[in-house]
């Protein structure tokens, strides 16, 4: 993503002048010309990862819930993918990435209000992050991750809310956890990525973020009516096989097309993400074999969803080494605390999104300082450029830069406390003004019908 | 022996088979119905088009029991399924027969 | 006339058809259900949630026979339901006080 | 009391229902089952494979009445129901030797 | 689409010598070079759309009937698939495109015989529409436009047509309504392009003959047995919301598809696609929230689905304003067609085809005509090169030009009668020939078994 | 695919020097430069040819079984994605394709381990067999086939394999047969590339390989148990019409991406395919009506897959006219494969793997042999540029060249021999040491609860 050629020119300039680096890499593109080759897969990323959630993850978290509450899940995927457009294109973009460009708007935190609206943005001009694509398709582009992150929170307190509490609580989280949250990692002034943060895809941005606030959510709203007791087994995990096989292939669009480019970084980032999709999977469904007795369905599609979230931050800096290392790991990992770290606490993320997402996307952020490669970053792009100048620079553990490690942990702290509080405090706010929870009778009876005068037939 | 059928609000399942087993019942075999009666539904709308939910989803219960069971079986039911609201649903109870078990060939109360 | 309700295995449906049309049955009416009994269903996990399956799927077989038909068709079902495995289901008679056919209005065993 | 059931094909659902209800009958439970009888399914073929469909789908009513209002219940059933085409269903009466309403407790005919 | 870069200059030569503009449009492409970058995106532009159709339409009409119905629902939108891709191939392509770059065969209604099963089409070879890539290419995008038009159409008379009165109908409609319309509206020489008619991807040819086609088919062949009374409620709306989402992604080829390059009006029509949709989609289930009380599945994707059909002919035309007010407008419109309008005249448009599709189509002509920009059209290709030589021209209402309206009109106007007259003959000739629809017992026990003999378990 | 422009050019070399002419042809690329343009579309096939297998071909197969098997079903597809991509990374990769641009490497029968763990290569380097595109995005398309070969024969023994054994099974057959098979097609010194067998995107390598195993898995696991007289009807076709959707769309990444280039040969492989499966369907369903007195949606679906298969091996290398022919041919002949030959012959080929994707790809490899013209096969890459020295050359029948429908025989013939024998003792082997088979008990009430721990609600 944004951060494809920047954050590792921020990463080993930490050592020397990173503000003067930073600048000189948002600088860089002197006479940008757009690519077809590029914008046509960026295009083509921009499709595979709005698919990513209508309907991959709606499937994903649909097929796991019981089946009077399918419809009032699927539809906070859907409605969440209309609300962020929207606010995307009046403000959230501006907030977020506006400033790239832009001296005098390049804030720590924030960015500034020169694109709201769009406002100012030429069809034929492109932003500093990326720039042989026209800044449109750039836009549309990271619209469709400030989307999926949103909505992988949903899982989180499923069938529980109520359906005006959660477009509150979307709209506020969106502008004020989201978009200084994506500014301070991908805009080269950014705090994190001053700090020297690797995040390639949004492991961080994306994942820690939703897991983290999926937390926070749960531990708030309560757990549903009758956990852990009741059988609150998933209605059709054909459902969720299908949305998991889309969020897989639409992934590609994910850390591939973070390259913003179709070259060899994408064909790398492409490599690994599949490779520690595939090794986590195995992981999961092997140490659930081995545990519980039986490969599970709802196992080897959660591992795989495990090893996505892992491998984004890492995506375009490891090796296909590195890649099985995180998969592995990951998949061990995220199978516990799936199962037995939420039994042991005691609360309810009912399609785990802070066991998935959250501690995979930390566990994909602590590895991504481990297994980071100069031969795998310096490929292609803005970043190699700069790296001729620095060719001895070191990267990951790995490469015997243990600081890396450090930085990285810095990123999860910082995302950590800024979304948990935050998140805490709006839907507390919430909760006080408006209630954050559906009636006991309606979460009994189930919320299709209640909230949504629907049902399945 | 008496054949007891009994149309609960579905939630309620598991705590009648809880007070039948409490009973010393063995058995018993569960249907999802549609039940229409007092309690009314909400109404569906699909674009424009509104549907009155006439029927709601229930549980059914059959249970046979030998006819010293029947009363405490009845009075375990009504219980457990009670929520004093309307729709809480019926306890019906027939004469039974005859009881067989396919596995055995046993008949009777030793079949239940 | 009585009404025969039987609880099997599924795969054994088609057998059990056949055996009481070989006795002359005309018809009969099918229901899938969820049976709860000595038989213990396996255990599904999902994400280290454990859930103990209870109910096992089972088909009710409704059939009504004439009164001279009763025994040969308990015994016909018990014969071809059987595995002997736990799990095989019941046989449950009950008195039939009439029966109707809807299309001629015939009644009773020429209803049948 | 009667406990009246009643195999219907699907689509007659709600006029058999308005029927009962004209006449003061205030509940039913409905079922979704398959029948066998009389009338034969069309076949289904896939890639080659031809699979007789001898289970027609129908629904069933269960419906309990005081004993005054068994037969005008059954009439109106098989009025409402007929088509005059085989399959139109069987409509079976059984004793109901108890009823009860679980809300409230009441019993018998004040329970229906 | 085809006219991506051609209506506009149509649209301003009337103040001059249209036919001369036109001509030199065509001929324009002196040496056409195939580009890999546009030629990837075309290629996966026919993909998108392709799955628009199938899965995305065939779900999103399936999930929507009753469950003995839905088999024999999918079965039309996959048997259209096949059939009209023969069709197309066979001769309705030639029909609708062979003229382009032949003087002697551009007509004003219909084109010629130049490729009749495909003859003469060299793998290397352009199409005077599409000069950058292979006409093998342009010719398959234009097959997937072909092919979910009359597949938008079953909606209107679901449930009860026989299928091979179905075939038949789609046959003829295909050769004499679709491949006219196409041709009128993007063949350089056809009636509306030459008028000045701006319909970038199809809300005309597409959306507006679909719909209206699809009202004439719903009257003529009569109401569902029992409507209104009896219960139609959809099965199962997750289908409904699977395909709505996948026509959402593949809209994306559809639109930016449109633009034939992967360059800077791609990108634009993306997000202007991606801005209508989201705000229909709000508009409508808001609207719904208010008057109905809840806010439905149903009706947020159904607003989606408006939106994207209105920002279809303004897609390469717009900006973000005018993609938000196309959105707000249709969303709330198209609410009040498929619900209030529908119950108020009493025809059965079964899953409406034409309150969403026709409807939708004949606000986004018209709001094209009102938001229509200089500054988005010419952002790149053919179009902005004629521009240069009329920098002053203008578009939409919004930039002065109220006459544009009108020319939306005409447009609007020219369809729904040569669409509406002919759809109505051909249906009333089948229903004499073999019966248009199946019989009352079929209808009530479901089509599934009756017409295809399988059944959903 | 790989032989895109290999294959003819040894299939005319055969009358010149072959080796020579291979060495030429592996040698030739002396200066590939990277395209964005064919990376782009490289990429987005391979999303493309990954959606085939997971959720597509797991749908495909899953609507077909009954519902208590359907989790099994799809497990399979996912698991073999996972067990495939691993086994691809660590060795397969190198058996099939490593030894490409390294002579002493360059066998006959297998690659070599130059690859191992994907070692060696370079992100910005490429394969000798796609020379504009980075090598991990042509090992990456490459694995997509690897996957989706062996998913394929799991619908031979659906219903009845144990897990385990299946897995085992797989990983033994990817090595020592589908990593041979590819490697004698698709790499220059392969056995038959130098026979000059025709297979443009897999028609041997993937459908007859699959197929053929399918065959051998069903005769030695033996017939489901009750069958044929049980009812095994397909428990939803909605998921298997989504399944064979998805599979179409994907298709055209397996074809028009086995030009390995954005360019006027995908252009061609894409309208020959879509237009023999439109054809193939057509076919069946027409015949099937004719036969069985109605027009089925397993008919048609099974028909677009039957034609599908049968031009992936002529997809660079026939025009339309070729396309409908075998479109045609394939549509009515895998009609009686999959209906009257299966009943005939007795065996329980469950999904038809065998009478489909084995039929389906013996008539496209034969077909391929009658209809390849040069005027197709010659539009771009290496391939031209060699036939540019041999003008003359003739390909199928068609054009006179009778010899090579031998040819294409003894493609075909070696593939069953080495396929049939090897998979035969695998499975024997597998079935002695831990058994194939469930318990009849497991097979009688569902595989799903029992194998898996879950179920469909
Ligand atoms: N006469 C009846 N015969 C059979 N079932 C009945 C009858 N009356 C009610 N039921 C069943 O009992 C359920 C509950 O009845 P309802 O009238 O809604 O509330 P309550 O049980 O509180 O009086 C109904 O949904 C229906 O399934
Ligand atoms: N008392 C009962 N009343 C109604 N149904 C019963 C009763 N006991 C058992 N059943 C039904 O019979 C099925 C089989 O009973 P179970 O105790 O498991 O085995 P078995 O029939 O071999 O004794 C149960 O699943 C249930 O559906
Ligand atoms: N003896 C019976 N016991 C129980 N149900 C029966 C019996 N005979 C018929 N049925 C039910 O009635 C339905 C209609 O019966 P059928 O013989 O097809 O037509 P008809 O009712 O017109 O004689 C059957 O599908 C079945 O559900």
């Amino acid at each position: 993503m944004a951060l494809a050629g920047m954050a590792p020119a921020l990463a080993f300039a930490q050592d020397a002048a990173a503000p003067a680096a930073a600048a000189a890499a948002a600088a860089a593109p002197a006479a940008p010309t757009i690519s077809g080759g590029d914008t046509a897969w960026m295009l083509t990323s921009t499709a595979l990862v709005l698919m990513m959630t209508i309907p991959g993850l709606a499937l994903f978290y649909g097929g796991m819930v019981r089946k009077f509450n399918v419809l009032a899940m699927v539809m906070q995927s859907f409605a969440i993918t209309c609300l962020v457009t929207v606010l995307w294109a009046l403000v959230e973009y501006s907030l977020a990435f506006s400033a790239a460009s832009d001296a005098a708007d390049a804030k720590e935190f924030i960015g500034g209000f020169s694109r709201v609206l769009l406002a100012g943005m030429d069809p034929t001009g492109t932003h500093a992050l990326a720039p042989t694509i026209p800044e449109p398709v750039f836009m549309m582009y990271q619209m469709t991750f400030a989307i999926i992150t949103p909505a992988l929170i949903t899982g989180a307190f499923a069938d529980r809310m109520k359906f005006s509490a959660m477009l509150i609580f979307i709209t506020l989280w969106s502008l004020v956890v989201y978009a200084p949250i994506a500014h301070t990692v991908w805009h080269p002034n950014g705090y994190l990525a001053k700090l020297g943060v690797l995040d390639f895809a949004g492991g961080t941005v994306v994942h820690i973020n939703a897991g983290i606030a999926g937390l926070v959510a749960c531990l708030v709203i309560g757990k549903r009516k009758g956990y852990p007791n009741a059988d609150f087994s998933p209605h059709n995990l054909v459902l969720s096989l299908i949305g998991a096989s889309l969020l897989w292939v639409g992934w590609f669009g994910f850390n591939a097309g973070s390259a913003l480019t179709a070259g060899p970084r994408a064909g790398m980032a492409m490599t690994v993400t599949q490779v520690a999709t595939a090794a986590a999977a195995l992981a999961w469904v092997f140490v659930e074999w081995a545990v519980k007795g039986k490969p599970s369905v709802l196992g080897i599609i959660s591992g795989a969803v495990a090893g996505l979230v892992a491998i984004t931050p890492a995506a375009g800096f490891v090796d296909t080494v590195g890649a099985f290392a995180i998969g592995i790991a990951v998949g061990i990992i995220c199978f516990f605390s799936a199962t037995s770290l939420k039994k042991a606490l005691g609360y309810d993320d009912s399609l785990d999104a802070f066991g998935v997402h959250g501690i995979g996307g930390i566990v994909g952020a602590i590895l991504t300082g481990v297994f980071a490669k100069m031969a795998v970053a310096n490929s292609e792009g803005a970043f190699a450029a700069t790296l001729k100048d620095a060719p001895d620079t070191k990267l990951g553990l790995i490469e015997g830069n243990a600081a890396q490690i450090i930085i990285q942990l810095e990123g999860v702290a910082f995302t950590i406390v800024w979304c948990g509080v935050i998140t805490f405090v709006l839907l507390k706010v919430i909760d006080l003004v408006i209630g954050l929870r559906v009636d006991e009778e309606v979460e009994r009876d189930g919320l299709d019908i209640a909230l949504h005068g629907e049902s399945i037939h | 022996m008496k054949f007891i059928i009994a149309v609960i609000k579905p939630f309620k399942l598991d705590e009648v088979r809880d007070a039948l087993t409490g009973l010393g019942v063995q058995g018993l075999t569960v249907t999802e119905v549609k039940g229409y009666g007092r309690q009314k539904g909400q109404t569906e709308i699909y674009r424009g088009a509104e549907y009155a939910v006439s029927f709601l989803p229930k549980m059914k219960i059959e249970v046979a029991v030998p006819d010293d069971l029947a009363d405490k079986a009845v009075e375990a039911i009504q219980a457990a399924a009670n929520t004093g609201k309307i729709g809480d649903g019926k306890i019906f109870v027939l004469e039974l027969a005859q009881a067989v078990r396919i596995r055995t060939g046993e008949t009777d109360t030793d079949a239940l």
